[in-house]
């Protein structure tokens, strides 16, 4: 789960991370409101989960209470990345003298947190990464002991950070581990880390991803998932425990496992067609689970056929036909769906839907074929 | 044996009352696997249908001698279940639980390390050698004996390359779901090594997907040690950057992670690589 | 540092673990109205940093608040090896079925904390440990990885704990350990861990050692010291940081470094006189320090000599010269002096004692016998 | 070289700026220590009378080649500092630091031994080997070559001690002070082996306190694997059981850690127990 960079910043101040005096607004009085309670200049940056805010206009500096009004009036509604912006975040202009890049993440291969640092902050680390390596400062962190001060002594003389800033310095990196551990995030990232002209150091921006299985003990980020801009879809899949990701096809696919799922959005691609989602329905669905997956399906308008490709294992097979026959009870539908059971109880399954009159397939290939025949050929054979 | 796991491998279930550990203990006993002790806290001393449950995983080593744990025990607890597995000196821990923070699984593989047992998952479907025994919750029935070894990040998937294989005549060595979280014990890498150097293993099927990059670090791997052939598929050319698909192992952030550069790290180690799952036994059947 | 019952079970408490309610009089009417708050039968307890509370009957059951009062009446003001009760802690009496000892202790050679579980609780652990070593389960703690469930776990079993308790007790095992954790304790010890009648764990008595070298990051525990019964001699060598205990002997004795004090109490010994104090002044000690020592030493009126005896290292010889001038100078004192100087600057230390007539000595041993001749002497010349 | 340390010791500093580390940096080189280097962080590219001044550890190795450390950095920092030390591949660390949480330690310990590096301290006035070289606080001109190895929980005590030794005429080959506190990087068990093993010590003398029972396991080690005469005093029979006497080490609590178990148990290992300080130079003088 990705964190809004005011959700982000709030974790890192309260474990002693310095960030800009400022807040959030919803309307353009809001912002204006804020602005002229924080004094002087004022940044207004859309709130949204997508990178790329500066280019797209969403950030903006404002110098009178009128000039934020102005700008959230600008930012408020706009669409980033496909995400539309209903917050801005009013914080107080920094003075800044140099930018810099402060961030830890999980390196999956190493089976620990990295943290890396660099003197070339502000811009994306990934960029900095490719183009000049050497420019990026990292510190292995043992996952017994935790990052230790002498860690982040040694990424500052490595990026040749001020003298004077060390201490800071070392305690924000401090700050920024025990965020991350706190909050069950893989990521935490303070991009940029400004030194003010002041010598003072700020961190203006933030970014946090948050391991989902980690929510369980993080009843606060639990609830802050309520701000994220879930689609309808994408709420109702998650309360029904489905992985499902909307996308720009027409094939609706209803998979059991995330690898046979991508495969099975793959193989749609591969015979012309494109999925117009990634749903998972996780192991042992039973049939409420799949019904709920194949309204949200059907509820998409762009799809014009279905494929579930299911092979049973934990999951059975007659559990998953009981759940299609009792969605298309709730939802009649006329996009074709065409169905290929295996594994665990398959004949049953098969029994069932038979009945139904569905198009069924015996292997993935001749599915994934089907369902784009069917789709392409505009209209076919009602389900029910 | 195969790799890892055979038909005297003495396993322990941890979590065997509960749903999912009741139901798969069967399966695998009905498949041949030597289920010797069962593990729920508070209900040592009670049967499942003959296997005894004892309160500690070091009881059941024990009394029965148990070297491979299965893991089924629910997220929360599943951590300190792995570590109580290796303290008490099993050797071969396959986890099923999905769920695990990924903090959690940092300690956890380093304290397995330490205790020098291995880990196999978490979020996976298990092991199984053909014919002989499986810790896991895979449908035995697809599999068969043969001579390729299997290793893959994904659960269906794997079954139907493995049904595919199968449907062709062509057997399984071992075949390893090493899961699909961010950290897991074991990499593509840790079971390409054992294949390698088993005898009963001619070609080695890896299925991967987007996001990490263990694939890469396999391709490399391949390059530099493997005399046996290998054929991979990666699945998730169709997913789109950033999103997350279904389990945390599958997120491509930024240029690393991707299917198309996974591919090609593959190609160039001279892998073959396959455009569908159902190709891949193809290929294979074109090298036996 | 050790912590009264009250302040340890307090501790307890803030970690999840089930303590009696309860609370602390220092008044008889005090122990009264809070036995009459809590209803039903309470237990008085002196609250004393001394074993064996119970034996010189500083622990009373009282079936009603009059009783309690009485109870309290009796403790308050009662002598414990040598040490006056002030405070008695008033508990809500529980109706015990069992008793158990439950205690993480610093294992100094494995380096390693270890936690202690027994089912014959309620006694002197270390009475146990002696006559019956394998009524007592083990678990070692690994330092970077720390206490987990399963070690509680396998200890319940080891002790064979009824099951119903198990959670319970997993999770106050895992609250003793957060709670020495967080206080820089060295020692955290529940003796009783009582099983009630109604199947409840609850933790009856409650002790734990603070490391004094945890207490600079440990304010509340730094404060909590201002509350043991320290002579006023004990502060002041506290305030002036110096390691002071006051013994029964005559002979006062002030040295650099720990070992060399024990050493030159034993020298004393061995010249068949007797140890006034232990005084370590530490490494690198300046005249005022040393001043004040001498003052904490001449004001036990049963110092009959004093020996001082310094091996220059860190320490300045002339600077200890001059803090025995400048504390003559402050307190005089009829009380003989002897002196022994050795190591760094020790010519110029010498030097300034000679002009002020001290007895000096050349060894330890000398230096010893010369104390203990003066002190049996009776009385002798007059130090300045 | 004797143990641990000789004359082609290279020795960094670390807290070199600091009151008791410039002054005691000045002394060891005054003995003849090579102190290749200092650290404190801030002050990388000062000097301190020739000695180059580093922002790290790490630094001071690659530039100087350093292997041996010696700490003065204040207790707050000082657990840090030792991890930094061993991390950046000192082989030898010597702690002089008073105060360091015990709890802190732990860990230390279990990192520093994890990098295969050797801890001597906290809290303890360091080693010397005489004439050769001194990493620590002690005076060194109370010391001279020869061959008794000492090692003790003590600083004066051991300046007593070897005093005593030096007034005779009899040299010591390395003396090291292990430290008075509860949690110690090197027993006396560790050193005592590497005076068993090293050619130039004939004798070793080993000065221990109330409190722990580590005198209680060299003994044991003595009895079992010493060829060599080993001659201990004790401190603190006149101590009362259970009060704190001066440092973290020399506590009694209990039945154990006594003067008396001590002096007990290293009489029945063997070791000639001395009554007082100086009659360790007479019972060394005898064996000679």
């Amino acid at each position: 789960m990705n964190l809004y960079e005011f959700q982000s910043k709030q974790i890192f101040a309260k474990h002693g991370i310095p960030i800009p005096k400022g807040e959030l607004a919803q309307t353009p009085e809001e912002a204006e409101e804020i602005a002229a309670r924080l004094g002087g200049r004022v940044v207004v940056k859309a709130q949204v989960l997508a990178g790329g805010r500066g280019k797209a206009g969403g950030i903006r500096l404002a110098e009178t209470p009128a000039e934020a009004r102005a700008a959230a009036e600008a930012i408020l509604g706009m669409q980033i990345k496909g995400l539309t912006v209903r917050r801005v975040l009013v914080d107080q202009a920094a003075d800044i003298a140099q930018e810099l890049y402060l961030g830890i993440v999980l390196d999956r291969a190493g089976r620990r947190l990295v943290l890396m640092a660099s003197a070339a902050g502000g811009v994306d680390i990934e960029e900095v990464a490719a183009a000049a390596p050497e420019k990026i400062a990292r510190a292995e962190i043992d996952p017994l002991l935790g990052l230790q001060p002498y860690q982040m002594r040694q990424v500052a003389c490595d990026i040749e950070l001020d003298r004077a800033l060390l201490t800071q310095f070392t305690r924000i990196g401090l700050g920024l581990y025990e965020a991350l551990m706190r909050s069950d995030a893989t990521l935490a990232e303070i991009n940029p880390l400004a030194v003010t002209a002041g010598g003072e150091l700020l961190a203006l921006d933030g970014k946090m991803v948050v391991d989902d299985n980690g929510l369980y003990r993080q009843p606060e980020l639990a609830r802050a998932r309520e701000m994220l801009e879930e689609s309808p879809a994408e709420r109702e899949a998650r309360q029904y425990g489905l992985s499902y990701v909307k996308l720009d096809g027409y094939i609706g696919c209803m998979v059991n496992g995330a690898g046979l799922a991508m495969a099975t959005m793959d193989m749609t691609k591969l015979f012309g067609g494109a999925p117009a989602n990634f749903l998972d329905i996780g192991g042992g669905a039973r049939a409420d689970r799949v019904a709920a997956a194949l309204r949200i399906i059907l509820a998409d308008p762009n799809v014009r056929a279905v494929l579930i490709n299911i092979f049973g294992g934990i999951t059975r097979c007659d559990e998953v036909a009981r759940g299609i026959l009792e969605a298309f009870a709730q939802v009649p539908s006329k996009v074709p769906v065409v169905v290929r059971l295996i594994g665990t109880n398959e004949e049953e399954g098969r029994r069932l839907l038979a009945e139904a009159n569905f198009i069924t397939a015996r292997t993935l290939s001749e599915a994934a074929r089907r369902a784009v025949e069917a789709a392409q050929a505009g209209t076919a054979a009602p389900a029910v | 044996m195969s790799i890892l796991l055979d038909n005297r491998s003495r396993v322990v279930v941890q979590g065997i009352t509960g749903r999912e550990g009741s139901f798969h203990t069967l399966q695998m006993v009905e498949y041949g696997t030597q289920v010797v002790a069962g593990v729920t806290p508070g209900k040592g001393g009670e049967w499942l249908e003959g296997i005894p449950i004892f309160d500690t995983v070091a009881a059941a080593v024990e009394a029965t001698g148990a070297d491979t744990s299965a893991i089924f025990v629910p997220a929360p607890y599943a951590a300190d279940a792995i570590m109580e597995a290796a303290a008490a000196g099993i050797q071969l821990i396959v986890c099923i639980t999905e769920g695990i923070p990924a903090l959690d699984m940092l300690k956890v593989v380093a304290f397995v390390r330490s205790r020098g047992a291995r880990l196999i998952g978490p979020n996976c479907p298990g092991l199984i050698t053909p014919g002989q025994a499986k810790v896991g919750i895979m449908p035995g029935h697809i599999h068969r004996p043969g001579p390729v070894g299997v290793v893959s990040r994904s659960g269906t998937l794997t079954y139907e390359v493995v049904y595919s294989l199968t449907q062709r005549g062509i057997g399984q060595s071992t075949a390893v779901g090493i899961g699909g979280d961010m950290i897991i014990g074991s990499s593509f890498v840790d079971i390409l090594e054992l294949f390698e150097r088993d005898p009963y293993t001619d070609i080695v099927v890896m299925i991967g997907e987007i996001g990490g990059n263990e694939e890469e670090i396999a391709a490399e791997y391949v390059a530099g040690h493997m005399t046996k052939p290998v054929v991979a598929f990666i699945a998730g050319l169709t997913a789109p950057e950033g999103k997350r698909m279904g389990h945390a192992g599958a997120i491509i952030a930024g240029r690393s992670g991707g299917a198309k550069e996974k591919i090609a790290r593959l190609k160039e180690a001279g892998v073959r690589v396959a455009e569908h799952p159902e190709q891949i036994a193809d290929i294979v059947a074109g090298m036996l």
